[in-house]
């Protein structure tokens, strides 16, 4: 048996308040496995540490139990020491005495009964401990990034700057996401082609990105270091290697159908390049309106390209690759449909969303940058803006706050003002939460030279009357009803995750929050990593966030791919199951418990034998109780551990 | 009275622990054994617990769909279900554990569970197992 | 097609033109409508304090009634179907009223009677084409709107008869008789409900701002398939029409009114002689 | 007006949330209620309003509103509110407080004998029900 050095931390005041210590080490020195029982005021500090370091030393303790706080604020800390001290970092563990022991209880009979309970049970459990080490599996150096608007660009860009290669997908025909779509960017109302451009062609002529428009990941096998991705490049029935983009075909293309880019504001051909600085620039066939691909007529536009691109025997094709890490920047859609029905939102022309209105406000939209009204080209005098337009329900829409329709709201009203200087702009608000850098001063500003009347309450009718949209809403701060005759309507819909964020994190194995966002590993600590090791997260695939935050997000993620490829080898954790081979049936019941397709089949002794694959395994232990005859046991938190855990707590 | 709790690492443990930083306080019947996830919790455990002596095992995972391992929480379910019909079938109150989904910013019902559980245990007879007598605790030195 | 038919007072009693229509046009349809042996009125108000148990037993009776027949439903009055449905809704959703309930009944009731409004019988059972193939006096040129009133869509999730903001089972209905329906967006405003009495002025302007809106938009006539909408509209319209000039008479028919029309049935079933705001004039414009 | 913790939730705003079924804090004020309310216009103070005066304890105030006795349970602030908020059940509560005083708006002579011929059952028994 191990020699058992027990240490008691005072925190200060946080748990000798509650807890008797003197008594506690006192009780816990009976054990006949310990050795060293003792305390101290700040366990954590450079002095405690020395301590404990002291008493290994002198005693030759073969395991540590620090009873102090909580294992997840500093498990790693005396994990460390103990290595430090040539003990196995992994027969070391912490009692919790202060989270779950001296701040819930107020008797200090009580907590210091609980604290040498629990203490007794640590150090049975550190007795039956077994000494575990990382493995290390060889790593691909690339990365995958998918989505290429400005943060799967921020990240692209910052991996491929450091030396490594990044395969950069994207399902539309072209780079620079939602952003390639906004007229200017708050709060300094930069033109945003003017500042994104820059950007996707510096993207596009990197020799270490190679990019992948209008492709969509099918499939990821593999783990950490050695993902295996499938990526099916949908046909676009014109070679790309040929076409020029002189667009005489889109010229000469009959067929009209609706322009996603232009949010139906404007109609576009069925063969087309969704804007003028699309990158890259190159022609794609809409095989849902192309009259060829549909009907087998028409055809003109490859009787016309001078280089003779057009390809309607195009196939989907598969590119295989090996990827080290995986960048998740898959970013957002707006809310639509039924839960906005109330705003008359899909059913009357005039009501815009705040994409549309961007759409309406950017030089090369479908109005060169005037606000005009989609039904009748009239410019609108009384522009009625509401925010949290499903955002912030939790009857109808979402419950959360898409953060950023304050800040473009008020950029809307303040642009209108500048093009419309006899219009007014109402804005329906509920809150205004401008926290940003300069973003407060923004609103202000807006109000000031936009004279935008902020009204404070949601609106809850829209419909139209006399050519005109009524607005029936409500002013909380003077308790007055609202109604206002208004030319035209933009809602700040909310933001969600996009379309297929849902397909993807199944592919990719990873978690979704309630409402399908991915899943951060933690949501202080660890925002930029997923549950599953190797894969992060960018911009608005993990939450609603503005440009500035997207594109720190972007970088983040690509300092933590960096960090991983500047090693040659991965580290595995060592808390993974394992199974007893000799023992073994085979039936495979683990394999469906886990959750990562970590468990593999093994040849033994002739008979077919469950194999723990380390690098997939994350140590859940699902598997071990899916196990009917228990051969399956969890590193760090095995049976007999937390057998022995139960039975201490229990002795009389 | 003595309640066993297994709670996830990530979700209920870390709930635990924000009951603990915002100083909710709760019934110090509770002894809380760490565990990665709430599908670890072999039922074994729980008949040991219940076996020497426990009266009452609470387990407590991360909420169904918000599985840190995806779908860990969902064996836990089913298996706990399971395992109650049992105890009952054998003569054992199956009101002596109780499933909770608790998250990592429930630090209230955390509190709120505990109390709960120590209300509902409280109200059966003592565990008869409790008087059995059991190994001795260790040697005095 | 056989259903339970629940009436309701109003049917059963005053609303004559309401009843008789439904009952013929339902019959020359196929559809047969089985008065309840054993009915009670359904309270008129779904209750809405949480204490207030009594106030089920009344519906929750009727449905235990239609239990023992064995067939779905049917009923027309939109407060009927909102109470039968929201106690339905209950008994299935909430264990501890549902047992709270059953204590003070005979027998139990669990909550598994269909509650249907005529409108989805012919929805799912003949289906809007097959309705049109039974036209047989197609209602073209009349520019009529639905006016669905609250209590048919509203709370949406208890009654899921259709969205309650931009609900369409009216216009399909109205669409298959060959009726010209516009976009009337005070189709799901409240016409004042039973506050004539105690506040008649918000009755007035509910009212008002409905018929108003109606005729800005050029419409005809208005169908409702509530006979208090009906009441409002029509009487106070009538009284209306005495202070502001510049109403015109917008006559307010029952769905099934119209129906009975188009299926070619005799005027008689559809009682004219009940409305206020005569029809006559507006129904000589059928092309 | 000084507000203590006492004060705010006192007995009749507890009996108002366990009628009611609600939870009244759950309101965020938006307004959405209000502004789609039919009979608005005639209410003393606007639905929102009845909602932060029992936030912030003003129960008195609210009891002397008339808003209730012009709400005509049309449920349209129920099915749009963003909190979840069944503001109809609110306005039953408070109703039910009121008639158990004694007050209420019907009185003898309200129905005379040619309106009652001609209205129908359902509005009779719906305003008993909703007024007594």
């Amino acid at each position: 048996m191990k020699k058992i050095g027990v240490f008691v931390c005072w925190c200060g005041l946080n748990i000798s308040r509650t807890v008797d210590i003197e008594r506690v080490i006192k009780e816990v020195s009976r054990h006949p496995q310990v050795v060293v029982s003792t305390d101290y005021k700040y366990l954590c500090s450079e002095p405690g540490q020395n301590l404990i370091q002291k008493y290994v030393e002198e005693n030759e303790l073969g395991g540590l139990v620090v009873a102090a706080c909580s294992p997840n604020m500093h498990e790693l800390t005396f994990r460390s020491v103990a290595q430090r001290c040539g003990i196995n970092p992994y027969l070391c563990e912490m009692t919790n005495i202060r989270e779950q022991c001296s701040w819930v209880h107020d008797d200090r009979e009580e907590a210091t009964h609980k604290a040498i309970d629990l203490i007794i049970m640590t150090v049975e459990k550190v007795l039956r401990s077994d000494p575990l080490y990382s493995s290390t599996v060889p790593l691909t150096k690339k990365a995958l990034v998918i989505g290429a608007g400005i943060s799967g660009m921020e990240s692209a860009l910052d991996i491929a700057n450091a030396g490594y290669e990044v395969s950069l997908v994207d399902k539309r025909p072209y780079i620079g996401g939602h952003m390639t779509q906004l007229s200017e960017t708050f709060p300094t109302l930069d033109c945003a082609q003017c500042i994104l451009t820059p950007k996707t062609a510096e993207v596009a002529r990197h020799p270490n990105i190679k990019i992948l428009p209008y492709s969509e990941v099918v499939e990821i096998k593999g783990y950490v270091g050695n993902f295996e991705a499938k990526i099916k490049r949908k046909a676009t029935y014109v070679d790309w290697d040929k076409c020029t983009g002189c667009g005489i075909c889109v010229e000469k293309c009959p067929q009209k159908t609706y322009s996603e880019f232009e949010r139906g504001l404007k109609e576009r051909k069925s063969i087309d390049i969704p804007f003028p600085q699309a990158v890259p620039f190159k022609v794609t066939i809409d095989k849902e309106s192309c009259i060829y691909l549909k009907k087998n007529k028409c055809g003109v536009c490859a009787k016309i390209c001078p280089a003779e691109a057009v390809d309607f025997q195009q196939q989907d094709t598969i590119i295989e690759e090996k990827f080290g890490a995986i960048v998740v920047a898959t970013g957002f859609e707006l809310l639509e449909g039924d839960d906005l029905a109330e705003y008359g939102y899909g059913k009357y022309k005039d009501i815009l969303d705040g994409m549309q209105f961007e759409r309406l406000n950017s030089s090369s939209g479908p109005t060169s940058g005037k606000i005009l009204r989609p039904s009748d080209g009239k410019e609108p005098k009384e522009l009625v803006f509401i925010q949290c337009a499903g955002s912030r329900d939790r009857e109808k829409g979402v419950p959360y706050c898409s953060r950023i329709c304050c800040m473009y709201t008020a950029k809307h009203a303040r642009l209108y003002k500048q093009k419309v200087p006899d219009g007014q702009a109402y804005i329906f608000y509920m809150d205004i939460r401008a926290g940003g850098k300069g973003y407060e001063e923004f609103i202000y500003r807006s109000v000031d030279e936009g004279n935008i009347l902020y009204l404070r309450g949601q609106v809850s009718k829209v419909f139209e009357e006399d050519g005109k949209l009524m607005v029936w809403g409500m002013d909380t701060l003077s308790s007055k009803k609202i109604e206002i005759a208004a030319d035209m309507v933009v809602l700040a819909n909310a933001m969600i995750p996009s379309q297929g964020s849902k397909l993807l994190a199944s592919i990719l194995k990873v978690g979704t929050d309630e409402h399908g966002f991915f899943q951060e590993a933690h949501p202080k600590l660890r925002p930029i990593e997923s549950l599953t090791r190797g894969v992060f997260l960018a911009g608005c695939s993990q939450s609603p966030k503005d440009i500035t935050d997207t594109v720190a997000q972007g970088s983040a993620a690509a300092s933590k791919v960096m960090a991983m490829f500047s090693n040659d080898t991965i580290k595995v954790e060592p808390v993974v199951s394992l199974v007893k081979k000799e023992d073994c049936s085979g039936c495979f019941a683990c394999e469906i418990a886990c959750p990562y397709g970590a468990i593999e089949h093994e040849e033994y002794k002739g008979r077919q034998v469950a194999f723990v694959n380390a690098a997939l395994c994350q140590g859940c232990g699902s598997c071990t109780v899916a196990c009917r005859a228990g051969v399956v046991d969890l590193m760090g938190f095995s049976n007999k551990q937390i057998l022995a855990e139960v039975e201490a707590l229990l002795w009389k | 009275m003595e309640i066993v709790a297994f709670l996830c690492n990530w979700c209920s443990y870390a709930g635990a622990d924000l009951a603990g930083t915002s100083r909710f306080k709760y019934p110090a019947n509770i002894k809380v054994i760490r565990v990665p996830c709430s599908s670890r919790v072999n039922p074994t455990f729980i008949l040991k617990a219940l076996a020497n002596g426990a009266d009452g095992v609470m387990v407590s995972g991360c909420h169904p769909g918000d599985c840190h391992y995806t779908t860990g929480n969902y064996f836990t379910r089913r298996r706990l279900l399971l395992m109650k019909r049992l105890l009952e079938f054998t003569g054992v109150n199956p009101d002596r554990v109780h499933l909770y989904w608790i998250s990592a910013s429930e630090g209230t019902k955390f509190a709120e569970a505990v109390k709960e559980v120590v209300e509902k245990v409280g109200k059966l007879e003592k565990n008869p197992m409790s008087s059995i007598e059991g190994e001795i605790r260790y040697e005095k030195k | 097609m056989k259903y339970s038919y629940f009436p309701g007072c109003t049917l059963h009693e005053q609303s004559k033109s309401f009843n008789q229509s439904t009952l013929a046009s339902s019959s020359a349809l196929g559809i047969e409508l089985e008065e309840l042996k054993d009915w009670y009125c359904c309270g008129a108000v779904f209750p809405l304090r949480a204490d207030d148990i009594m106030s089920l037993l009344s519906p929750v009776r009727t449905l235990i009634g239609a239990k023992k027949e064995g067939k779905d439903l049917v009923t027309l009055c939109a407060a009927c179907y909102q109470v039968l449905k929201r106690t339905n809704y209950l008994i299935l959703e909430d264990r501890e009223k549902r047992e709270k309930i059953n204590n003070y009944l005979e027998e139990d009731y669990k909550g598994d009677v269909k509650v249907l409004h005529l409108l989805e019988v012919l929805r799912d059972n003949l289906g809007w084409l097959g309705l049109r193939e039974k036209v047989s006096h197609p209602l073209s040129g009349l520019k009529v709107a639905p006016y669905y009133g609250c209590l048919l869509l509203r709370p949406a999730k208890e009654m899921t008869f259709d969205h309650p903001e931009n609900p369409t089972i009216f216009e399909d209905f109205l669409k298959s008789l060959g009726c010209d329906v516009p976009d009337f967006p005070y189709k799901t405003e409240c016409c004042g409900a039973y506050l004539g009495a105690t506040a008649k002025d918000v009755v007035s302007q509910t009212v008002y701002n409905i018929l108003h809106g109606a005729q800005k938009r050029k419409i005809g006539a208005l169908i409702v398939s509530c006979p208090l909408c009906h009441y409002n509209l029509d009487f106070y319209q009538g009284e209306l029409m005495k202070e502001k000039s510049e109403l015109t008479p917008i006559p307010i028919f029952y769905f099934t009114q119209l129906l009975a029309l188009a299926l070619g049935l005799s005027t008689e079933v559809c009682h004219f002689e009940e409305h206020r705001i005569d029809p006559l004039p507006f129904l000589g414009v059928i092309k | 007006m000084e507000i203590k913790a006492t004060l705010i939730r006192d007995e009749l705003y507890k009996e108002i949330e366990e009628r009611s079924d609600q939870k009244i804090l759950n309101c965020y004020q938006c307004g959405k209620c209000s502004a789609g309310c039919p009979a608005v216009a005639f209410m003393s103070l606007p639905p929102h309003q009845v909602l932060r005066l029992l936030q912030i304890g003003s129960n008195e105030e609210v009891l002397r509103a008339n808003s209730f006795w012009f709400c005509s349970s049309c449920f349209t602030c129920a099915s749009r509110c963003p909190r979840s908020i069944d503001i109809s059940k609110v306005m039953e509560a408070l109703r039910f407080l009121l008639y158990r005083k004694g007050i209420t708006p019907l009185s003898q002579d309200m129905l005379d004998e040619e309106l009652e011929k001609d209205t129908p059952q359902q509005a009779l028994v719906s305003l008993w029900k909703k007024s007594t």
